[in-house]
């Protein structure tokens, strides 16, 4: 018989493809080449925060006045600031303190999130209320306003960062927590625990608990780069850590001045930066298929 | 060839194709198909799911595709209008509608082709349906792609159609979205939107599944007419019946091969392929009873796991009694519906008691009423004579052990984190098994007696199959020794020779346990081949009760009547 | 099957959003699982008022907790200095602000005067608050709600184009949403100025309030909107695509764009709707920024400027105002959604 | 691959940016040779800060206020003292008397007339608190003033203070119309402030500009105005554009006229752009260190020298200041103030052997020459808080970073506190315990400002003025003889002493120079730089083509 390969036609027509059962693109069982991408850039920056001198030997403090704002070169690989420190060696050094800034304010969030959308699914009619209002209210703030309220009150510093940005975060974290927990609730394994007769406390901790929890092992991963955008902005505003420190938002901040002079004084740090959200993003996504698919 | 295609804007555009057909029915058959083979193309490599596929479909007849899921059936048929789906790779000698060669022709071209020459019932309208949309925008659209009158024309065009399918109504009805429509209106309406064009070849993919069966056989008799009109029909379905109502010939798929072709009754009279049989062997209805419907045979159970029967030996009286159950439920809108009405039942020991009835009937609520998960607003319920829809909880939870529950779709009632091991372990309640390794003794015997093997256990329910998730699921049911079983819709999802396993499976369990059974089932074979004594419920009321066998052979109230014909109608010709 | 969805539209919202959060949904739930939301307007607008009054409390406390004297602030903002400051100084002040009243007092007389409507006056302009504020809000709406129009444009156009086309497309589309959504405003902003204004001159360095000074800010906050809304509106479209309302409608004869602008679009914005609604709260955030990389005037500079100088009343009034902006794009979703999706009002 | 698309892609507009802007140079078509004046227009002006009221004792507030109000006074490109709304005045014998004579027939633009009796009536206001710098000013000086006849204005002090008409110069003593000041409220006297002068506040549109019209009916010009008349340019529009990027790009686009403070990074661009570009050195307080000298290391005069010498603060000057900021190395006053000592300036030089030699001498030591110094135990850490944004700009803010990373190689440990400006103002790390150094600088028309920063602070009378927290009778005794000082050249001596004295006991050090730059376009002519801060006149400004 004649073998017609029709697939560019088949291909063409893919929308008519799926049938009802199947939720979203499939993915390949083979690693995604953007995951490996973000993995390495991770493992770059996890190099970076635990041994920065490996990757960058130079002192990322050490002045150097005769090379002055020097352009990216062999010997000067992100070009040189006002002060001729080499800005590739910053940029290293400072991920240890950008990095743990972004954790930090994630797992804060998180906790905080935690116990606040936890309170709102489970606790009694009145305080359940009363938190889901407090949440709403957080809500209503600007992340950045909030932040810029508790840098009044505490001063700059990395540790008013991570409050900064780890309570600004919370609230929306709250609300899915509790969407999470709700849905656990009302599931089937639930129901089919009670019929066996498993007390209410013992279903929570077992079921409903670590089934609305699970979901956050994405969020954190999605969670860690977003936190660390928002904490450079605050650095951005000259609201972060203290100068000279090479915390990425703040080399940003100083560069700016110089950006007609010295355009890689700010497009290499914020590119930095992007790379590490999409990169951390990236992961975030993948662990969410991977549940999504375990959950269906 | 391009004539056919140039969609005909006269408003007689329905009546020309019949006869065109009328000529072609003489001549070339319809749709011919030769040596099709599709397979679907991941990572480079070709999967094949169908396997050389070839049969004629002359004009005015109707083939059948039987086969389970995964044969490779529903494949077949969108392959059929090049919509196989992503990655699909097909192949064909012959592939020609009429005398269009399918296998050359081009996207823009297959728009006019679908619909206007083809068209296609998919199962289930509420998801088939644009849930957004009005149905009536739905169909008119089908007209609209294909150039057909005006918009007046149209809309007078879509209530005729609405009406020619038996809609009530069609004015309002033309308004409102899926899911404003009961199951019956909305498959009807899906059905007008794929026939709209008065097509000459009918693709139906399951068009009766999860449908009651009073509105399967309208929807049937709806086919048949069109047939009989004239057009060509290929009927996509694992049911049996359905095949047997409908079609003039019949495929057996399996595993994305033919198994076995032919006349229709020649097939389904005496099939000659092993395979055929054990399909029509597992088809449960009243000339099943009693007998074994799957040739494997079912486990044998240990004698040891009999003791949970002795446990209430001296008791007597109702395992599971009800007494006039009432329960309403508020809409969101405020509305309040009565769901289940003055419903009273006795389960005895090691009977089954079948309810039946179609969807919103109240079965289920009266299920959760039974297992208290839901408190009746009036009304009681008591477990082995002792109080139980009436007593807190906390007291209940003594008792749950001694009923327990078997659902439609077994995946969601199992935590996704847990593996089987885990789920059954979880069950079997420590007081009787204290220590681990008695635990683990009593896991392996669940296993054994569901005709499981230990290799199970690291699974997770995600990756068994349905047939063995559903048996881990009578198991974990089975670990609390319970003396009432509620199988709520257990085995509808099933494929039907698995269906026939586990319902041999229950047979046994029931007669080596002395379980009860409390047999939740929209399916009036499944139910006639269980039962002892069956409910058939309407709307939250208990129609007619009684002798299983008298109920389904001399109905008395005239639902019941209606019920068991259109079962009759499905089950003879 | 936006049932199905919502978990996963909590988590894109969390994916997308700059900081995470999940977009207000009514009572926490996705949309589609409460019944009627046009009923619950009513109760909404009670709600409303329990949040200003709550974000007006939070902030005063805030602003209460700040260190530092306030009246010594007030003296040294005016004169541009950093100094200890004379008890005689100090006394006028205080006496001018009742800076001494105990803090319940100030509360108090805080509260009945938002009450009156009256946001207090500026201790450095010496002008009512509400004037003060209301001269800076058109900016700052005009900018965001240009934003929002524009994310949607950017958004539905590509994912319309991207989504669901075999894996490469897909990958792209994905890549550059995800990108997208992590782009700083601040970094974003900087690069757009120095490329499209300072260095080909296409547009005024000093965007001012025109037209023309407003499309590269908007872009600015439109741009990351659009990749976070991409992100939500994405996984919906493709998830609709496999629908097999959609396969039905392909069998009708609807080629792949009709089913796409026809049926899959509708069902696939209903996460990004419920996300605007935050949204235009959020770019407030934004804004601030925004703000300051083009030396807009509007409510982020003010804020900034007000909470550097401890301007309790101007920052108070800015919160408030940000509440209730915030609570008004949320009763806006809501009658959106009621549009788009009438089953809820069956429901 | 996705990922590494888009990083491409980003990397790729980056790249992209860098060629455009190397291609780019704005170098604009500059008016031709016979461009001829034009009359009337309006200036596009790009400042930096708003402050919040026109008028008031912040230089942002002078710079502004100076278009509206006339003063007494004004100084010209010599430094010499010339008529203003006085067109003569006179100092008794005993120094103690000074009497103005007003010119004839200026009236505020309310309608209300110019009067000796208003002139009086604002140093009261201003005394009051009307202006906190002009308080500080007169304060222990200025007695009473009264109104002899409508025309004639007579001061009186409480001790000499020859140099009272150059104070008077600067913009903190813009005369406004009393009836203004006692009839209109707060607000209006804040947004738009009734003077006499050249332009009149029309509109002030909050965080974008301020609209500045011409006074038709101005007659009071300044004795050293370019022209005679009302203000050549029908408008000024002030606009606050706070980014110096932003502000300086706009100047090449053609969006602004003139903008103020070019950063330092841009001046090379905007000099080769063919802009007319003006610099003024403030005097004054120079953007300087003092130490503490009550509280902590600095104590020590040793550890205060051993701290100047550890520093190349010329090099690191005029690397970040790219050669346009000036190295200043006198801690007490500016080069550009009257009676500046360049002995003070030269003081003390990079010299790390000497630094250590008296590190050791004072006790605080290290092993092996590495790190920071210990002294029983307790580092050698010193803090350094700054008004960042505020007090110190971004260049400031470099070069703070360059004293602190220097300071380490005699073992110092410099802590660097960026404080917001809300901390700042409400007066975080002003004790003598907060801090070890305080940076700042302070605009003075005169080195009387040493008086202001170094009058000693006690319990009875707290100078919060007085960074280094001391009471030093000896110093004090100078600057007051010097602040009373008749004849010029021996108040310039004492001025200096004070200097050198400040600089023998390393009371402060100097970092550099504060600037007040303008860039003009060469379409806009006239435009100047008064004489006693560095604001922009527009009185005389006018366009070309």
């Amino acid at each position: 018989m004649t073998i017609l390969d029709r697939r560019p036609r088949f291909a063409r027509t893919a929308p008519g493809g799926g049938t009802p059962t199947r939720r979203g693109p499939r993915r390949s069982p083979r690693p995604a080449p953007d995951l490996v991408a973000a993995v390495l850039v991770l493992v770059f920056f996890a190099v970076a925060l635990a041994a920065p001198s490996a990757l960058a030997p130079r002192d990322p403090f050490a002045l150097d006045l005769v090379n002055a704002l020097r352009p990216p070169s062999a010997e000067h690989w992100f070009g040189t600031d006002e002060s001729g420190r080499d800005l590739y060696t910053r940029i290293v050094h400072g991920a240890r303190q950008s990095l743990l800034i972004g954790v930090g304010a994630t797992v804060l969030s998180l906790a905080i999130a935690l116990v606040l959308g936890s309170l709102a699914a489970l606790a009694g009619r009145f305080v359940a209320g009363t938190v889901n209002r407090v949440v709403e209210v957080l809500f209503a703030f600007p992340t950045l306003l909030l932040a810029l309220l508790l840098v009044a009150v505490l001063g700059p510093s990395a540790w008013t960062q991570v409050v900064a940005v780890g309570v600004g975060t919370a609230p929306g974290y709250a609300r899915m927590i509790r969407g999470q927990i709700l849905s656990a609730r009302n599931s089937g394994y639930v129901e089919a625990a009670v019929a066996l007769g498993h007390p209410r406390g013992w279903i929570l901790r077992t079921h409903v608990l670590p089934n609305a929890i699970r979901p956050l092992v994405a969020v954190f991963a999605l969670s860690v780069g977003q936190s660390i955008v928002w904490a450079s902005s605050l650095s951005f505003l000259g609201l972060g850590v203290a100068p000279p420190a090479p915390e990425w938002g703040a080399l940003l901040d100083a560069g700016k001045i110089y950006v007609t002079q010295a355009w890689w004084l700010t497009v290499l740090p914020g590119l930095v930066i992007v790379l590490l959200a999409l990169a951390t993003t990236t992961i975030g996504k993948h662990i969410q298929s991977a549940l999504e698919k375990g959950e269906k | 060839m391009t004539e056919v295609l140039v969609p005909d804007r006269s408003a007689h555009a329905t009546q020309r194709p019949a006869h065109r057909r009328e000529r072609d029915a003489a001549a070339a058959p319809l749709l011919s198909v030769r040596g099709l083979s599709v397979g679907f193309r991941r990572n480079g490599v070709v999967r094949p799911v169908v396997h050389d596929l070839s049969f004629d479909l002359p004009a005015g007849h109707c083939v059948a595709i039987v086969g389970e899921s995964g044969s490779g059936k529903s494949v077949t048929a969108r392959a059929l209008v090049g919509l196989a789906g992503e990655g699909a790779v097909l192949s064909a000698e012959r592939l020609t509608l009429g005398d269009v060669d399918l296998t050359a022709v081009p996207e823009r071209r297959w728009r006019a082709i679908r619909g206007r020459r083809v068209g296609f019932i998919l199962q289930d309208a509420l998801v088939s349906l644009d849930p957004l949309r009005p149905v009536g925008r739905e169909i008119e659209e089908a007209l609209r792609l294909h150039g057909w009158g005006s918009r007046p024309e149209r809309h007078r065009k879509v209530l005729d159609l609405l009406d020619s399918v038996g809609v009530p109504d069609p004015g309002l009805r033309a308004r409102q979205r899926p899911g404003e429509l009961s199951g019956g209106l909305r498959q009807r309406a899906l059905i007008a939107s794929a026939l709209a064009l008065d097509p000459e070849l009918i693709l139906a993919d399951e068009p009766t599944t999860a449908l009651d069966v009073t509105v399967q056989a309208q929807v049937l008799e709806l086919l048949g007419q069109r047939k009989r009109q004239g057009a060509s029909v290929v009927l996509i379905s694992h049911d049996l019946s359905v095949v047997a109502h409908l079609a003039d010939s019949v495929l057996v798929m399996k595993g994305g091969h033919i198994v076995e072709s032919g006349p229709a009754d020649e097939v389904l009279r005496n099939p000659r392929h092993e395979y055929t049989r054990r399909l029509l062997k597992a088809v449960p209805g009243a000339a099943t009873r009693g007998r074994r419907l799957s040739p494997d045979a079912p486990p044998s159970v240990p004698s040891s796991a009999a003791r949970s029967a002795e446990r209430f030996a001296g008791l007597d009286g109702p395992v599971l009694e009800a007494r006039n159950l009432v329960k309403r439920f508020r809409a969101p809108d405020g509305s309040r519906s009565t769901a289940v009405d003055g419903v009273s039942f006795r389960l005895e020991r090691g009977t089954t008691l079948g309810i039946v009835g179609e969807s919103g009937s109240g079965k289920s609520t009266t299920a959760r009423i039974a297992l208290a998960l839901e408190s009746p607003d009036a009304g009681e319920v008591t477990l082995l004579g002792q109080p139980w829809s009436a007593v807190p909880e906390s007291r209940r939870r003594a008792l749950r052990g001694r009923i327990s529950v078997v659902y439609q779709d077994p995946l969601s009632s199992f935590d996704p984190r847990w593996n089987t091991e885990r789920i059954l372990l979880d069950a079997v309640s420590a007081e009787y098994y204290p220590d681990a390794r008695a635990r683990r003794g009593r896991v392996l015997e669940l296993l054994e007696q569901v005709g499981l093997g230990e290799e199970v256990l690291p699974r997770f329910p995600l990756t068994l199959s349905g047939g063995q998730r559903q048996r881990v699921a009578i198991a974990r049911a089975l670990a609390s020794s319970p003396s009432v079983l509620v199988l709520d819709e257990a085995v509808s999802a099933l494929d039907v020779s698995v269906q026939a396993q586990i319902l041999d499976l229950l047979v046994v369990l029931q007669r080596e346990l002395g379980l009860s059974y409390l047999f939740i089932s929209h399916d009036l074979g499944v139910i006639h081949h269980l039962s002892d004594t069956v409910l058939v419920m309407k709307d939250g009321v208990v129609v007619e009760r009684g002798d299983a066998v008298r109920i389904l052979t001399a109905p008395e109230h005239p639902y019941t009547r209606q019920l068991v014909r259109s079962l009759r109608t499905l089950e003879q010709s | 099957m936006t049932r199905t969805s919502s978990s996963d539209l909590e988590l894109s919202a969390a994916v997308g959003r700059p900081g995470g959060p999940v977009p207000p949904t009514g009572d926490g739930g996705p949309p589609p699982r409460l019944g009627g939301r046009l009923g619950l307007v009513g109760g909404k607008l009670a709600g409303a008022a329990v949040v200003l009054l709550g974000a007006a409390t939070a902030a005063f406390a805030a602003q209460a907790a700040l260190p530092g004297d306030r009246a010594t602030v007030i003296l040294n903002v005016r004169a541009g200095q950093a100094i200890q400051r004379t008890p005689e100084e100090l006394a006028a002040i205080n006496e001018e602000y009742g800076l001494k009243n105990p803090l319940v007092v100030q509360y108090l007389d805080y509260l009945g005067g938002l009450v009156r409507g009256d946001l207090g006056t500026s201790y450095q302009q010496h002008r009512p608050v509400a004037a003060l504020i209301l001269e800076q809000l058109g900016p700052t709406l005009t900018l965001t709600a240009t934003a929002i129009v524009l994310a949607w444009l950017l958004m539905v156009t590509w994912v319309t184009l991207t989504a669901g086309r075999g894996p490469a497309l897909r990958a792209l589309g994905e890549a550059v949403d995800t990108a997208a959504a992590g782009l700083p405003h601040y970094w974003l902003g900087i690069l757009l100025l120095l490329v499209f204004a300072l260095t080909l001159g296409w547009f005024p360095v000093i965007g001012g309030t025109g037209p023309v000074g407003l499309l590269l800010p908007a872009l600015t906050l439109a741009i990351p909107l659009a990749g976070f809304l991409g992100q939500a509106t994405r996984a919906e479209f493709e998830r609709s695509l496999a629908q097999p309302f959609v396969l039905s409608a392909r069998m009708r004869g609807m080629g792949d764009a009709g089913v796409r602008l026809r049926h899959v679009l509708r069902h696939s914005v209903l996460p990004a709707v419920t996300l605007s609604g935050w949204a235009l709260g959020a770019t407030i955030s934004g804004a601030v920024v925004v703000e300051t990389v083009y030396s807009r005037a509007g409510i982020g500079t003010v804020l900034v400027s007000a909470v550097n100088a401890q301007d309790l009343p101007v920052v108070t009034g800015v919160v408030v105002l940000i509440a209730a902006l915030y609570v008004v794009a949320n009763l806006l979703v809501d009658l959106a959604y009621a549009l788009i999706d009438p089953r809820l009002k069956d429901a | 691959m996705p990922k590494k698309r888009t990083a491409l892609a980003l990397a790729a507009a980056s790249a992209a940016t860098m060629m455009a802007l190397a291609a780019c140079s704005g170098a604009p078509a500059g008016p031709a040779a016979d461009a001829q004046p034009v009359a009337d227009g309006t200036i596009e002006y790009g400042h930096q800060q708003e402050p919040a009221c026109v008028f008031g004792g912040w230089i942002e507030q002078a710079y502004l206020s100076y278009q509206v109000l006339d003063n007494l006074v004004s100084l010209d490109e010599d430094h010499e003292v010339v008529p203003w709304l006085a067109e003569s005045w006179s100092v008794s014998d005993d120094q103690l008397t000074w009497t103005f004579t007003l010119k004839d027939g200026v009236t505020f633009t309310d309608g209300s007339p110019l009067t000796a009796g208003v002139v009086a009536y604002n140093f009261d206001h201003w005394l009051a608190g009307g202006n906190s710098t002009a308080q500080v000013w007169l304060d222990g000086y200025y007695a009473s003033s009264r109104a002899v006849d409508d025309r004639t204005l007579e001061v009186s002090l409480s001790r000499p203070y020859p140099r009272l008409a150059d104070t008077l110069t600067q913009g903190y003593f813009g005369i406004q119309s009393q009836q203004a000041l006692e009839t209109r409220s707060e607000e209006e006297n804040c947004a738009s402030p009734i003077g006499t002068g050249a332009f009149i506040v029309e509109e002030w549109n909050r965080g974008e500009n301020i609209v500045l019209a011409r006074n038709d009916h101005y007659t009071s010009w300044p004795a050293n105005a370019k022209h005679e008349g009302p203000a050549r340019v029908e408008k000024v529009n002030w606009r606050f554009l706070p980014d110096p990027t932003t502000r300086t790009a706009s100047l090449k686009s053609g969006e602004t006229d003139a903008v103020y403070d070019v950063p330092a990074i841009e001046w090379a661009t905007v000099d080769g752009g063919g802009y007319e570009l003006h610099k003024y050195v403030t005097p004054g307080r120079p953007q300087q260190l003092t130490f503490d000298t009550v509280d902590g290391p600095f104590v020590d005069e040793r550890v205060r020298k051993a701290f100047a010498y550890s520093l190349d603060r010329r090099s690191l000057v005029e690397t970040i200041g790219r050669g346009v900021i000036p190295y200043e190395g006198n801690g007490g006053v500016s080069r550009t103030t009257p009676g500046y000592s360049t002995d003070a300036a030269e003081a003390y030089d990079l010299d790390l052997d000497e630094a250590n030699r008296l590190l050791d001498e004072a006790g605080w030591t290290r092993s092996g020459g590495e790190g920071v110094r210990t002294k029983d135990g307790e580092q050698l850490t010193v803090v350094l808080p700054y008004g960042a944004g505020s007090i110190i700009n971004s260049d400031g803010a470099s070069i703070l970073q360059g004293v602190q990373e220097q300071a380490k190689a005699s073992g110092f440990d410099v802590q660097l506190v960026p404080v917001p400006q809300s901390a700042f103002f409400s007066g975080a790390y002003s004790t003598p315990e907060e801090k070890d150094i305080s940076a700042g600088y302070w605009t003075s028309v005169t080195a009387g400002i040493l008086h202001i920063n170094w009058r000693p602070t006690t319990p009875e009378a707290p100078n919060y003025n007085n960074d280094a927290f001391n009471a030093d009778p000896v110093l004090e005794n100078i600057i007051l003889r010097a602040n009373s000082a008749v004849d010029p050249q021996e108040q310039n001596a004492l001025y200096g002493e004070a200097q050198d004295y400040i600089a023998e006991h390393a009371l402060a050090i100097g970092l550099y120079d504060r600037l007040s730059t303008l860039a003009v376009s060469p379409f806009l002519k006239g435009v100047w730089q008064e004489n006693a801060q560095g604001g922009p006149v527009f009185h005389d400004a006018y366009f070309v083509e």
